[in-house]
């Protein structure tokens, strides 16, 4: 009885790992152990499974090719995706486990002619969440990475209604053995495959990350009916721990952008973007513009600089640019921080990454609330690439959709310094106002170009 | 797999019930209070330990007969999505929090 | 009964251990952020918690031959400590945390 | 199959309940909750039990007789006992249930007489456990009211050893059933309720509520060692839960009063107390008394009063004094506040509770470090039969058990008073060279008295 004391174990290091992914020191570590875990399930499973029988596992050819060839593509895949691309690579490899589950159920299905009815709702229920999971995750990554617009679909919820009633009668009529025609079986897989992709289409590109997570726990539910279907403790436990952890996971995520996630799921921000526009058609101050000369003086003389960065810094790949122009200004005894807004960027933590990239030292990044603080103290407010997350309707605006969201309060400073490449809102999708106050002066161009720009500009100063 | 048959009968079950309730408030407890900075890492790392069906995939594979060209085709199909998802999830949630190893060495 | 022979060699005895595992686990999580203030009340709830060995003592008892004075004996005082542990338990508790629901209601 | 499905909700509930207790908000409502799902299983125990036969279980009578006598007496102990003996409440009840474990074993090794080797060691783990939980509380319970007095036993370390080696010998001959005579059963029985004694004997009252919570976390233990006999999922869950709460909670405790596990039950201060009273024996200064009339003209004409209550509070039963006395203060424009120490009295929480008893509003009540910060602004100090916590060889002398304890900086403050009932050392049993600091005086009396005292003094002022 080795395999299921290896599951065993395996179970203790999904939870020993994830326990330790929360913590920031042993985050590391914590992917490491899960990962331990995995493997020694998988190796375990390949040599020592029995079926009732007592014979072990056939096809070892196949089973090696699919593995080398999927951690092939999968380190390959991993190790080659950008930064700024990661919330999309784990998308996809989400939808991968999502099809892997619903793989499963259809030959289950098929190898079991007569299933009782414990079974069948393991099977159907499987093979309904992986194949939900699967094409709603495909959509997401599709959305990510800009190949499918954001798309509002008419009578989108009562579409959806109808499908998940679909789904739901022609559960019922295969499970109560009512009709065991194999097309209600796949009739099924064709709604969900289409409930997935109705369900992820309509939200925002900001508020993909909420769902992706929320897809994850799906996939998580779906590898737990596997553990029914083999009654196999290890499939059970992993699956439930991510179905729950990630449910969680995304709340949390909801709240650290003070939505709520009905909010996310239906009055999406892709949805109210012509509310948005309705709002920024109202006549807007004029904005005034300042060269990289002004700027460069402006900072050189300054006794304290905030840099704001958020996703364009992140898409203009500027991170370097940037740490190069805290250096200049440092030597010039500017005092340089970063204010970091929890949700700048496309994911939680992106600024941090990507500056940590860059090597800017851990101390200069300010968190939200200890940025706000020193904002009165600040003489120049530099904001690369961020939009929303310093937009002002936040606070002043009940109508606005972000409203309520916590932002970086630039104000405050003497100086603010906006660089973006044009007037275009950011992902939210709506107008800031901050762009016309007379404090604010705006840098037009590519973020890099900018920074690169304005470290030659001090240089000479 | 005739122990399925019975899943919704005997003690068994209410077994693995145990368990799904247990794991999820382990799930939940282990996780709310997570520091924003970790919310992506940790979703990434969650999603490449739901990979861990796999195994069920390993399993339809390594039971097909020969001639089961269905089972051998999903099969094979379903073992390597699911190693992609495990592997890929493992390296990219890995390359994640290397960088905030970096930024802490320096600290 | 006899199912405990098999205990120690067949799957179930895994997944009973794999309730263990992640009630320890759990156990660990849900104290660990309990403030001092509630430290007594806590380990009084928990006292009575495991009063739950009042169950085993129950079947003890019902199952006792009715010549089986040993069973009966012993059986009756275990049911009747069990009773206590948790009875007591579950009120001293109460009353414990009834002070700090009267502090609450005069904030 | 309903039984099962009343096993899982009483799970549930023991987890929801401990999530419960360890909220203030929702603490009360934990507790009911677990005594719900307790009810319900065992009423279902009691009714739905078939045994393999498919038997209902019998003896009603007894079953009931035990369950009604149980619940009186227990209810009836839990209403009458005082605020300060409940940890020794908790304690008596905990060894209840080890008994009750123990029992089990010892009726389940007779009805078995040719056990597995498995079934073996689950009887004489749940035996040895929960006897030596039973018979370590019974000591714990007459320690802390007095009954049994400490006492450090010669190379009481090696006397543990030793029996822990002789229960280790006799289990291994059992369960290998080299010998299975049942003198070895009882053998083991005897050793561990031998072992349970000399264990807790030695520790010092003060760190006993430490002990008790161990205790608690070995009748959980014994529990689930009966949920594995009876393969029953809520005495393993309950069980377990409670062995690995308890474990934590122990440890919680310990760090709360800044010691270690190890030193708790090795150094306990009961061996130490010879240590701290050679400490004690060094030429003290001489101390300064105060009369009541002093005290209520000092107290009526601070601007600031600061009750620092302890142990002496509670056994003087002088809540309701002291409460009276704070809204004389009150009246007369004092601000009155209490600074409480998270170990003063002999529970956790033991100060809030009591005060709380006699109304003090609860925002009057400042945890440690809030009172220290408060206590340079503060007149006077009224120190109510606490000694421990205010004393400073907890800061300055390495040389105290009770070193590193962060304590109450009552010298911080203008005057220091300070009421008990003579010059003997409090519960560490050391001296307090706070006692003969210029700036206290001491106010001689049982707590209570002199409080009503001093409140009809203050009328007059
Ligand atoms: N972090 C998360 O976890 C997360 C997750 C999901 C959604 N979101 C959402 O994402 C948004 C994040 O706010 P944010 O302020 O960081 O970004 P943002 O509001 O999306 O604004 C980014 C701005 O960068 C500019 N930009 C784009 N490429 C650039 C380049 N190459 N050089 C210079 N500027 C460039 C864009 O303006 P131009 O086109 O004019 O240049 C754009 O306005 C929030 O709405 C948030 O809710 C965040
Ligand atoms: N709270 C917890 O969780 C906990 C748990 C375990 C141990 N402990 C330990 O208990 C101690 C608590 O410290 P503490 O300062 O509260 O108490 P303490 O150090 O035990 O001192 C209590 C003092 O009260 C006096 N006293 C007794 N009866 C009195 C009465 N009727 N009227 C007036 N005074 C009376 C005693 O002096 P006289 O005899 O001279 O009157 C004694 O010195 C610490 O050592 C702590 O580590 C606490």
């Amino acid at each position: 009885m080795l395999l299921p004391l290896i599951y065993l174990i395996g179970s203790i290091t999904f939870i020993l790992g994830l326990k330790m992914l929360s913590h920031p020191d042993s985050a590391r570590k914590g992917n490491l152990v899960a990962a331990f875990g995995m493997t020694l399930a998988i190796v375990g499973t390949i040599f020592l499974y029995r079926d009732h029988s007592g014979n072990s596992l056939g096809n070892y050819p196949w089973i090696f090719a699919g593995l080398v060839i999927g951690s092939i593509v999968g380190t390959l895949a991993a190790k080659k995706v950008q930064m700024t691309a990661m919330p999309e690579m784990v998308s996809l490899f989400n939808g991968m486990g999502g099809a892997c589950a619903m793989l499963i159920s259809i030959v289950e299905y098929h190898h079991n002619p007569n299933p009782s009815m414990g079974m069948l709702v393991v099977i159907v229920l499987g093979m309904l969440i992986g194949t939900v999971s699967f094409s709603g995750s495909i959509i997401a990554w599709g959305k990510l990475n800009g190949r499918i617009k954001d798309r509002t679909i008419p009578a989108g919820q009562a579409i959806n209604f109808l499908l998940f009633a679909g789904i739901l009668t022609m559960a019922v009529l295969l499970v109560f053995s009512i009709s065991s025609a194999p097309f209600l079986f796949y009739g099924i897989l064709a709604l969900a495959a289409l409930y997935g992709i109705l369900f992820v289409m309509p939200i925002g590109g900001a508020d993909m990350p909420v769902v992706i997570s929320l897809l994850n726990s799906f996939t998580g539910v779906a590898a737990a009916f596997g553990g029914f279907l083999y009654d196999n403790p290890v499939m059970l436990t992993g699956g439930i721990l991510v179905g729950s952890a990630g449910t969680i996971l995304t709340i949390l995520m909801c709240k650290a952008m003070n939505r709520s996630l009905k909010n996310v799921l239906i009055g999406s921000f892709g949805g109210q973007k012509t509310g948005g526009s309705v709002g920024g058609s109202k006549e807007q101050g004029s904005y005034k513009e300042i060269s990289l000369n002004d700027t460069a003086v402006l900072m050189a003389y300054a006794s304290k600089v905030m840099i704001i960065p958020g996703y364009g810094l992140a898409v203009a790949q500027a991170q370097h640019a940037c740490h190069e122009l805290e250096k200049v200004l440092e030597d010039k005894g500017v005092e340089v921080s970063y204010g970091i807004h929890p949700v700048a960027g496309r994911m939680p933590g992106h600024m941090n990454v990507l500056l940590a990239e860059a090597d800017v030292p851990y101390d200069k990044l300010k968190e939200m609330e200890e940025a706000n603080d020193q904002m009165a103290q600040t003489t120049v407010v530099l904001i690369i690439g961020a939009n929303d997350v310093v937009n002002p309707a936040a606070k002043e605006d009940p109508a606005s959709p972000i409203y309520g969201m916590p932002i970086l309060e630039v104000e405050k400073a003497e100086h603010v310094i906006v660089n973006k490449r044009s007037m275009k809102p950011g992902y939210a999708g709506i107008e800031n106002d901050l762009f016309f106050k007379p404090k604010t002066s705006m840098l037009f161009g590519d973020a890099k170009k900018v920074l690169q720009d304005l470290v030659s500009e001090l240089k000479q100063v | 797999m005739d122990s399925i048959a019975q899943l919704f009968t005997d003690a068994a079950t209410y077994r693995l019930l145990t368990i799904v309730i247990l794991s999820i408030f382990l799930g939940i407890e282990v996780i709310s209070r997570v520091p924003s900075v970790l919310h992506t890492p940790l979703m990434s790392g969650a999603n490449a330990i739901h990979g861990v069906v796999i195994i069920g995939a390993i399993i339809v594979m390594g039971e097909a007969a020969s001639d089961d060209y269905l089972a051998l085709t999903l099969g094979f199909l379903a073992v390597i999505l699911g190693t992609l998802n495990v592997v890929g999830g493992f390296v990219v949630t890995d390359r994640m929090l290397e960088m905030f190893d970096k930024k802490k060495k320096r600290k």
